[in-house]
């Protein structure tokens, strides 16, 4: 399963259904990223944010998701697996994004589920706009992103 | 036709979401196009020139610039991702 | 929250619970495991599990799950973590165990949870005694989940 | 007075769930206890007989053969672990 949408999405459900589609799962893992108020550049507190906007590349973004899970799908044993990714207005402390996976076992589950995000970071067509109290900003790409893809093709 | 499309902070200092135009004469890779739209616009220019300040998707893929264009090329130009 | 119980738990209580805990969170991570019906030393379909008995040492389990959320809080900057297992009879399909965490990136929720597992699996006193069609025994420790602790202690 | 327990299959082995003893004379540590118990019970010799088979706790920690016991601890004999 794999959405991109404005409206929020309830963990609960999808944890259910993958646990449905898995079958006999021994593992299930998911991820959810949250916005936060006090993201890292302004960890000095004088601007913590008050909104923030996902702009996204309609059409390029279900691609790049499906060829990310479908990356996955080939390198771990998985038997269900689900990508929601948030667009629109958001404020801090709503869901942004989860990815989910179910396996026979934990380091597959686990695995796949770094993956996708460490991929989904740096290589789906997302931007961020931080609203602050001190006005609005793109948020800047991170090497650390970048290193974090890098270990997956050693 | 090429399709170009802006995203993010490219659009916003170009002030332009998307257009259309024929193959230029002479172009023949994307970093030709990035030249020859550069020419008419300097904020192109001052994102080109920045380090990795400028992506470039053909056909909803990454490419680099020594990519071939084809006529109804899907070009999209925009910043680095910073989804998640 | 640390809990050993005979009773299911609910991963959206837990999530919810995780999400408010931790104050200003950007990632969070849960890992559920669940009873498999087609366990590895079966999986040539020939016996399947029929029943789970989940034995622990009262007290013991305890301190030791005390012990892993404190290593995994010395190691990575979490904002809220959770460890639930369950003991008893369980059955195929059931969820056993489920470890959650709360941080602002998502390295360390990822790293914390499964460090939590990896650690749980072969250092908290908990054994499994499995129901098949051809009679119960009890389940064999595995090499790998030793190995996956020497991992973390390189 | 030493409080043993034993747990899953090696509690099955020896048909025990748990006993108390004193600190037999000459034992110091967890290997002299071991020997005491299994000349009594050749369930428990076999057990440590066999590579990794038999884990023993005191006082909820688990330790190896050479950690010296006192009066009052708590031992405990199981097999590796299978949780999660």
């Amino acid at each position: 399963m794999i959405l991109v949408q404005e409206q929020d999405f309830d963990l609960a459900q999808v944890y259910q259904s993958l646990r449905q589609e898995a079958g006999d799962p021994g593992a299930i893992v998911t991820f959810t990223g949250l916005v936060r108020e006090l993201y890292d550049q302004d960890s000095d507190t004088r601007n913590p944010v008050t909104g923030l906007f996902l702009e996204h590349y309609p059409g390029m973004t279900e691609k790049c998701l499906e060829d990310i899970a479908q990356q996955a799908r080939n390198r771990w044993p998985l038997q269900a697996l689900c990508i929601i990714h948030r667009v629109g207005d958001l404020k801090p402390g709503d869901q942004i994004v989860m990815v989910g996976t179910a396996s026979a076992h934990r380091h597959a589950a686990f695995d796949a589920a770094l993956f996708m995000m460490d991929y989904l970071k740096s290589k789906a067509p997302f931007w961020k706009k931080q609203q602050g109290k001190q006005g609005a900003e793109w948020v800047a790409s991170r090497d650390s992103d970048s290193e974090a893809i890098a270990r997956w093709q050693k | 036709m090429l399709k170009i499309h802006y995203f993010a902070s490219v659009r916003e200092a170009l002030d332009r979401t998307e257009e259309s135009l024929e193959l230029p004469a002479g172009v023949e890779d994307v970093a030709g196009l990035v030249s020859h739209l550069a020419a008419k616009n300097p904020a192109l220019q001052a994102l080109d020139n920045s380090s990795n300040a400028l992506l470039v998707a053909v056909n909803q893929t990454v490419v680099d610039r020594s990519w071939k264009l084809s006529e109804d090329d899907e070009v999209a130009f925009f910043p680095p991702m910073t989804g998640g």
